[in-house]
């Protein structure tokens, strides 16, 4: 047996050993689940050579199953995010009910996300496509809160994204007779004009809903928010990263080979730069740290839909970059946010405050992840903002920069109410009893936590297999000297040394913290957040001087012009009129069994009187 | 061609026609169950005359055999048309049976033979 | 050889005589018998499938009259495999009411199952018959039978529902008698193959006239747009199995009549087109009044009638690989609305009114059931990997072949209200509250077989399609060839 | 390569240099304040005095570990990006890391110190520094988009990154960037008033409304670190001023003229200014700001 | 080194010349007195000087500036603020209701002494003061923390339990974190 067949079939069987698993003993069902997930990661990364194929054929449909050096790169993102949210699933999911069906989906969609990155036809593509879809809808509604609001729209949305993709698919079946990713590259260049706009128009529908691009992006807050948090970790880091491997290997393979490619280019540039900024925006008015994370996991996709379609060296160095270290530290926040719920029993940030205290060590992977998010060095989240900059600049979309700047910059915004609507703030009585979490869902933060620092430190570990992967989808084999030291450079021959940046900034940094922390601990004691200067006042324990209500209301004032539309509201009123229409167009069925024979006749006379249109 | 049995034969099919229109106009225009079950009746009394006329062939005999009186087979109406009605009479016997039946259920479960209040279903 | 086609005709209409005699006897019988038929019956059909798969079609003569005098029976590929199914559906239908409800009287089981084996003759009739007064007759018995099978319940509206069905039955049995008449009177046979060898000799507006009144006769049965206004009342008003019957057998019959029409008899390019145009439209309707159904079978029922349309636009393709999708659909639609309409009876069981909302939460109480209505809504809104997905996909693949672009959008478009509706109905099932009144009612053991036997077929299909498009190729392949079809008919002496 | 040990001097005097030169600087401007208002005003040591003051305060006090830490971010912001400025031009002695970062590297590394204040203000519990911190934190969205704009559109006229690279050009083409691009001197200026936050952009720090916001609970130790690294932060601004735009500078003397000409504009432009609101204050940088960053930028991609 | 006498002399010595030239003033706006801080800080007095100038929030203040009577009511929370203040702080009694009531000196709910309850290092005195007396106090502190007499912080922290007992008399709800410097 083939060893990809292996891996999916420990995958399958995995998913439905585990959930009978929970009916005998809960022990055997959680290593049955952290097994059914590690195993296979174990063999694909050391028994599954990447460009080597096996081929098959089901239904009639020749398939094509095995893994590119591109791929390779987001296998890394799915399997090791999987591996390590498992062990954090398992104790999230400790005493809860249906956990049966959570290891389910979980292995499923994991196993559903190898498989299209395993897949080389679009057929089967599209099956693991379609699995990943379901499994992770499942998710969706796990929690059992306005499944028929979010859920559906989650579904509805990824359908849509799913059959455009159907379609194109069936389309370039109907041209170039195969289903083989490489025979549509190759043809492509020589379809009408027509096809070269149609063909990456649906591709781009179908992975710009995952991928959460601006008009196609309402479902995601919703969904990401209402799943429990430790499968938004997999949703989020690579889940969404699915659209972004779709959109790299055939939109951009496909309209780097035609002569209107340049406009599909701007034009998803702007859409991603779009989807940056609002998304942005709207992160800064949650109140929910689930929105808010979920808001701003559509933003970071912006950046990177945005390094996608500009599709230089560079551009998309970055953009696989940061969908890696998206990974990192989205997953880091989510799971974050899952431990505080856990142990709180809420995310909202109008609730909880000073948990600092109680839950240092999620403080500190939050505070590094946060860090990452705002793309401030030494942490990783710099090297691929950096490297996004200057392609954008190279390549002359000074627009774009602004945008992006912009939508970084307001990105403190949301990353220090998360900290702070946690955190910082008044210790208050309510949540005196909170512990941290166990430590097997701190461990895991602090290991990605910890990804992100050691890639800010030595990008090359990770630029490497990038760069490899470029290579396979044809780009350039970029300078060596990207990774060898970590040293980044733009095309002007600028450079930004990392090392040296971060021993120095650190050493700074632990020596005046050490300053300040040992040559006043003697003589300094603490005292507890209700101690405040509050006009000489002693607030009583009873009284909260937490200040998370209308946070950033000045900001968010100056920018109302922007937040008012809603794109949300466009798609509600649609869906509403859609159904008043169904509900008009259902009338005819009047429930008289005499207007229905009145129909036949009617029906009759019509055919007889167009028959020679119809049948002539 | 004989004038009369021209005539005879625009009679036949205007007069199945004429029927067909007549139970069609009972079966959808009237509100009464009943009148609606004579109408559809009426419609298949009009095909089963329309059928019949097909066959026929004027002057034509019976088309039974019977001992040695051979005739011949183009002087006589079609037999198959006359099969087929007697199949369609009996099976139009069958639904007119099973739509009574329905009348009477629905007449005692809602209590009238008025089909625009029986729409309980619709939509 | 191991037997001939006019058993499948002759055994259950025997069958269907002998049970009350037998239920004089012994009362057990009468649900053992249907049973015994059907088993018979299917392991007939297929044995006879496989011959005929080796072998070439079996034309049987009925009475001694050749061809085009007599009637025939034809088994083919095609009308084999039809029959095949419809038999296997059959005899899950029979396990499934076997004991629908934990104690059913005598009276009622008898006359069910008298009303379902003659159901069930009639449809293989129209299936296997080479003969179009032969079909009319059949439809008439399928009719006649489904009426008294739809009015079978009569606590609730059924008779309402059952009457629409009679006169839109009756009108359009009119317009089939009509159809006949015309072809009669211009070719003077009415053996299909000789009708079909003989048709372009007809002046076209006889043609025409004669396609469009069987087009309508026959289009009630098949729940074409706007002949299928019955549809819903009558598979929200008959008991559970007998609207799967009616979803995988009845409809079944009517869409293989109309093809039979468009594909073999006539020679009217129009007709496909036609097809398309009304398969889209009854899709739309169909689909559209399902998404604001309040009531669980309704729902069932819309969705059933947009899956006949669907299955009407791919075989308005023309094209082989169309009619190898369309095959493929029917079959996926068979199996499947079979499994929802019995797991959706359960769920809505002891239900008054068989809202959608009394399902809430009835994922814990009943959780087989519950797993397979929504491995059922899965399969058929089409997500892999489950059976619905492949034929979606080759009937899109063929669409696409024939360039069909628009039409395969506006059909994606519709299956995501089909997705809507479906997945409001399993959000419901799994994630809301339960209704405080609803009292959940177990299945029985037999109706849980055929349910399981039906969700294994769901889930092995979805993995290993080969197992059905062999023969689905060699059906379709079947139906497309015309001419060796007529000549295989005519051909036949002693 | 010079060997380590002269590297490591370097960068102390360095520090040395900016922090004596910002406080002088703070104390000029409270001196030049009193006089526009007609007082005598503080020496120009007085924030010496100060500085030497909450040093010798006792601290006796913390809230949390990030209390400690924010002032320390802060400071390793403002030490951090003065070692990526070059001080003067062709100054090996103080030339520090400047030729491996560049101008985005800086522009990030710069926002870093403010969130880390952000973050001790936060754990310190006082409502007052979490409100103070939310408009900083605005204000700073506000003013970082024509700072940008001004940025990019040099890098666009001289296709480099490179602070460096950008100070050479100027020597190289003769013109200070003031004069080949001042839709993006006017731009940078507009912005700078926010970064300074002097009025009208002083609403962070309002002492009777928010007793002084962020800092409100940070005396001695902290707000001396805090002082002192808003004093090595703004030589580091000035600096970067003056390289960008005034071509930078060969001496010290000329360093301390330009940055001190660059100093008095916030600074002027403050003593006759109110105060914003926040949101006002956010739309004034994108108003008359934005339009000349977009000026910029345009004017550089045509010429 | 640091225990060396002469070199901690040598340390006071800056540090006080640091801390008598910045002083960081929170004027408790409590009575009358009030209206007599801002012409010192402003231009025609000039405080500012001096290094004298206002602080937002007791963290950051050395000096605490009782501007007149204090109310039975706002002593606690001007006993909050002093105790919030950190270590070298000093108060400043500023017109006559601080030392002995004033023209308060009959009201029932006046203090009369600010000094039983807080460690006063000047007094004021004047009713108002004007804004010369006012800077010529604040000269009077800086000579006092030049010469190291400036104790009141030591003073209070000596003699806390008495403070807390005349504090107590007229606060009668006390809530107040434990003074523990």
């Amino acid at each position: 047996m083939e060893m990809i067949h292996l891996i999916l079939i420990i995958f399958l069987g995995g998913a439905v050993l585990t959930y009978f698993a929970g009916k005998v003993n809960d022990i055997l069902r959680d290593a049955l689940f952290i097994l059914s997930i590690l195993v296979p990661a174990i063999l694909f990364f050391t028994n599954v050579n990447p460009e080597s194929y096996i081929d098959l054929s089901i239904a009639g449909f020749n398939m094509k199953w095995g893994i590119t050096h591109f791929g390779w790169i987001f296998s890394l993102i799915v399997l090791g995010l999987g591996v390590i949210v498992s062990f954090y699933a398992v104790s999230f999911m400790k005493g809860r009910d249906k956990v049966g069906s959570f290891y389910f989906n979980f292995i499923l969609s994991i196993g559903a996300m190898l498989g299209i990155l395993l897949s080389q036809d679009f057929v089967s593509f599209f099956i693991f496509w379609e699995i990943m879809t379901w499994s992770s809808y499942l998710m969706v509604v796990y929690n059992g809160n306005q499944v028929q609001k979010i859920g559906i729209k989650y579904f509805v949305f990824s359908a849509v994204g799913a059959y455009a993709m159907l379609m194109a698919i069936v389309i370039t079946h109907s041209i170039t007779g195969s289903f083989l990713i490489t025979d549509l590259i190759a043809v492509f260049p020589q379809l009408s004009n027509q096809m070269h706009i149609l063909i990456p128009i649906l591709f781009l529908i179908g992975f710009g809903v995952k991928s959460a691009m601006m008009p196609l992006h309402v479902w995601a807050p919703g969904a990401y928010s209402n799943t429990p948090m430790a499968y938004t970790s997999v949703f989020s880091g690579a889940l969404s990263k699915m659209g972004v491997y779709g959109m790299v290997l055939i939109m951009i393979t496909l309209i780097s080979h035609i002569p209107e490619g340049h406009w599909f280019r701007e034009v998803i540039a702007w859409m991603g730069a779009f989807t940056a900024v609002l998304g942005t925006l709207w992160a800064v008015a949650q109140d929910d740290a689930k929105k808010l994370l979920a808001y701003s996991s559509v933003a970071q996709l912006g950046y990177i839909i945005t390094g996608v379609a500009i599709g230089t060296e560079l551009a998309m160095l970055s953009a696989l970059f940061l969908s890696i270290l998206h990974a990192l530290f989205k997953g880091t926040l989510f799971m974050a946010v899952g431990a505080i719920e856990k142990q709180t029993g809420t995310s909202n940030f109008t609730e909880v405050s000073g948990l600092i205290r109680k839950m240092p060590w999620t403080f500190l992977a939050s505070l590094m992840a946060i860090i990452a998010l705002a793309g401030i060095p030494p942490l990783g989240g710099f090297v691929g903002k950096w490297m996004l900059y200057e392609s954008l600049i190279n390549s002359n979309h000074y627009i774009l920069v602004i945008m992006i700047f912009f939508s970084s910059t307001a990105a403190f915004l949301y990353c220090y109410k998360f900290l702070f609507g946690f955190f910082l703030g008044q210790e208050e009585k309510e949540w005196a009893h909170v512990k941290e979490a166990p430590a097997l869902m701190v461990v895991p933060m602090i290991i990605l936590a910890a990804g992100t620092f050691i890639l800010g430190a030595y990008p090359g570990l990770i630029l490497s297999p990038i760069d490899a992967g470029m290579q396979a989808i044809g780009f350039e084999a970029t300078q060596g000297h990207y990774w060898e030291m970590s040293v980044i450079l733009n095309q002007w021959g600028d450079q930004v040394v990392l090392q040296p940046i971060v021993y120095a900034i650190f050493a700074i940094f632990l020596f005046f913290f050490l300053f300040l922390f040992f040559k006043s601990r003697k003589n300094t004691r603490y005292v507890t957040t209700k101690d405040i200067s509050s006009s000489g006042e002693v607030p009583l324990e009873h009284e909260n001087l937490t200040f998370s209500q209308n946070f950033f209301q000045p900001f968010l004032r100056a920018v109302e012009p922007v937040m008012r539309r809603q794109i949300d509201k466009y798609y509600n009123e649609f869906g509403r009129g859609l159904e008043a229409i169904f509900d008009f167009g259902r009338r005819i069925y009047t429930g008289n069994g005499q207007t229905y024979a009145i129909y036949v006749i009617i029906f009759v006379i019509i055919l007889l009187f167009f028959k020679n249109n119809l049948f002539g | 061609m004989d004038n009369s049995l021209q005539y005879l034969e625009i009679g036949f099919y205007g007069s199945a026609i004429i029927l067909i229109l007549v139970g069609l106009y009972g079966a959808l225009m009237k509100k009464s169950l009943i009148k609606i079950v004579i109408g559809l009746s009426i419609i298949d009394a009009g095909l089963h005359l329309l059928m019949i006329s097909i066959g026929y062939i004027k002057n034509g005999t019976a088309p039974i055999f019977s001992g040695e009186d051979f005739v011949v087979a183009g002087n006589m109406v079609d037999p198959v048309v006359q099969a087929l009605v007697l199949t369609a009479i009996v099976i139009g016997f069958g639904v007119t049976a099973v739509a009574l039946s329905l009348v009477i259920r629905l007449y005692r479960h809602h209590g009238t033979l008025k089909i625009d209040e029986i729409k309980n279903l619709k939509w | 050889m191991v037997g001939s086609p006019v058993l499948f005709i002759a055994i259950p209409l025997l069958a269907a005589f002998i049970i009350p005699l037998l239920g004089m006897i012994w009362k057990e019988s009468v649900r053992i018998l249907p049973g015994l038929v059907l088993v018979y019956l299917l392991t007939l059909s297929i044995n006879l499938l496989g011959y005929v798969l080796d072998n070439g079609p079996i034309i049987e003569i009925i009475a001694g009259w050749t061809p085009p005098w007599g009637i025939n029976l034809v088994f083919s590929a095609f009308s084999g495999f039809l029959v095949t199914l419809m038999l296997f559906l059959g005899l899950l239908v029979w396990i499934y009411s076997y004991r629908f409800k934990r104690n059913v009287d005598f009276e009622p089981a008898k006359k069910y199952f008298i009303l379902l084996m003659m159901l069930i003759t009639g449809s293989v009739g129209i299936v296997l018959t080479g003969d179009i007064f032969n079909q009319f007759v059949f439809i008439e018995i399928v009719g006649i039978s489904a009426y008294a099978l739809t009015a079978f319940y009569t606590g609730r509206d059924s008779a309402e529902a059952s009457f629409k069905y009679l006169i839109m039955g009756s009108l359009s049995a009119g317009f089939l008698l009509l159809a006949i008449v015309i072809l009669y009177s211009q070719l003077g046979t009415l053996n299909m193959a000789d009708i079909a060898r003989n048709i372009h000799t007809v002046k076209p507006v006889y043609k025409i006239t004669a396609l469009i009144f069987f087009i309508v006769g026959l289009g009630i049965e098949a729940e074409m747009f706007p002949l299928n206004g019955w549809a819903p009342d009558v598979y929200s008003q008959a008991p559970g199995p007998v609207g799967a019957a009616f979803a995988g057998i009845v409809v079944k019959s009517g869409v293989y009549a109309i093809i039979r029409i468009v594909y073999t008899i006539f020679d009217i390019e129009g007709a496909f087109d036609f097809l398309v145009i009304i398969g889209l439209i009854t899709l739309l309707f169909a689909e559209t009044a399902a998404i604001k159904q309040i009531r669980m079978k309704r729902m069932l029922a819309y969705s059933s009638i947009g899956q006949m349309g669907l299955v009407l636009v791919a075989f308005g393709i023309g094209t082989e690989a169309g009619v190898f999708a369309a095959l493929f659909l029917m079959f996926n639609h068979a199996i499947i609305k079979s499994l929802l309409f019995y797991a959706g009876s359960y769920l809505v069981f002891n239900s008054k009114e068989k809202y959608i909302n009394d399902v809430s939460g009835l994922g814990k109480s009943m959780p087989i059931t519950s797993f397979l209505f929504a491995l059922g809504a899965f399969a058929i809104v089409g997500l892999p990997p489950f059976a619905g997905f492949w034929s979606k996909l080759y009937f899109l693949i063929a669409a696409a072949d024939s360039g069909m672009i628009m039409i395969i959008a506006l059909i994606l478009i519709v299956s995501i209200v089909e997705i809507v509706y479906y997945f409001r109905v399993v959000n419901k099932i799994y994630f809301s509250k339960k209704e405080a009144h609803v009292v959940p009612q177990r299945p029985t053991f037999n109706a849980l077989f055929s349910m399981i036997v039906l969700g294994l077929i769901v889930i092995i299909i979805g993995f290993f399609p080969d197992l059905i498009t062999g023969i689905l190729h060699d059906a379709s392949r079947d139906l497309m060839d015309k001419t060796d079809y007529i000549n295989n008919v005519l051909s036949i002496t002693h | 390569m010079e060997p380590i040990l002269y590297k490591v001097f370097g960068a102390v005097v360095t520090i040395i240099l900016a922090f004596v030169v910002g406080m002088t600087y703070m104390g000029l401007s409270r001196k030049i304040t009193a006089r526009v208002q007609n007082r005598v005003g503080p020496p120009v040591y007085q924030n010496f005095l100060d500085a030497l003051k909450l040093i010798s305060k006792k601290t006796a006090i913390h809230h949390g570990i990030m209390q400690m830490m924010g002032p320390a971010f802060f400071m390793v912001t403002s030490i951090g990006s003065l070692m990526f400025i070059p001080v003067l031009n062709d100054g090996r002695f103080f030339s520090n890391l400047n030729f491996e970062g560049d101008l985005v590297f800086l522009l990030y590394l710069m926002v870093f110190g403010p969130l880390g204040m952000a973050l001790g203000a936060g754990q310190t519990g006082n409502p007052n520094s979490a409100i103070g911190v939310t408009r900083g934190l605005s204000q700073m969205v506000g003013f970082e988009i024509p700072w940008v704009m001004a940025l990019v559109a040099l890098m666009i006229q001289y296709d480099t990154t490179s602070i460096v690279g950008l100070m050479e050009a100027q020597s190289a083409s003769g013109t200070w960037l003031v004069f080949s691009s001042p839709f993006a001197f006017i731009a940078a200026v507009l912005a700078m008033l926010g970064m300074f936050r002097y009025s009208p952009f002083d609403i962070v720090g309002a002492p009777t409304e928010l007793a002084s916001g962020p800092v409100a609970e940070n005396g001695g130790k902290y707000l001396f670190t805090m002082m002192s690294s808003n004093s090595i932060f703004a030589f580091v601004k000035l600096t970067l001023y003056v390289d960008l735009f005034l071509g930078g500078a060969d001496n010290l003397i000329e360093l301390l003229i330009k940055t001190f000409a660059i100093y008095l504009i916030p600074m002027l432009y403050g003593l006759v200014s109110p105060r914003y609101r926040t949101e006002q204050a956010v739309r004034y940088f994108w108003g008359w700001p934005l339009f000349f960053g977009f000026l910029a930028i345009m004017y550089a991609v045509v010429f | 080194m640091m225990n060396d006498k002469n070199s901690q002399k040598i340390v006071d010595i800056i540090q006080n010349y640091a801390r008598l030239h910045s002083l960081f003033v929170l004027a408790y706006g409590t009575g009358c007195g009030a209206i007599e801080i801002p012409p010192t800080m402003t231009s025609r007095y000039d405080a500012e000087r001096f290094g004298i100038r206002g602080a937002a929030t007791p963290r950051q203040a050395d000096v605490l500036l009782i501007t007149g009577y204090l109310t039975t009511k706002t002593l606690k929370r001007v006993i909050r603020v002093y105790e919030q203040m950190q270590d070298p702080k000093y108060v400043i009694g500023f017109g006559s209701c601080t030392i002995n009531g004033g023209m308060y000196w009959d009201s029932y709910n006046t203090i009369k002494v600010l000094d039983k309850y807080l460690p006063v290092d000047v007094y004021i005195n004047g009713c108002m003061p004007r804004p010369e007396a006012v800077i010529a106090g604040f000269v009077k502190l800086q000579s006092l923390i030049r010469e190291g007499k400036a104790e009141g912080a030591k003073l209070y922290k000596d003699n806390l339990e008495q403070y807390r007992e005349n504090q107590k008399k007229v606060i009668p709800n006390w809530v107040m974190p434990e003074y523990n410097w």
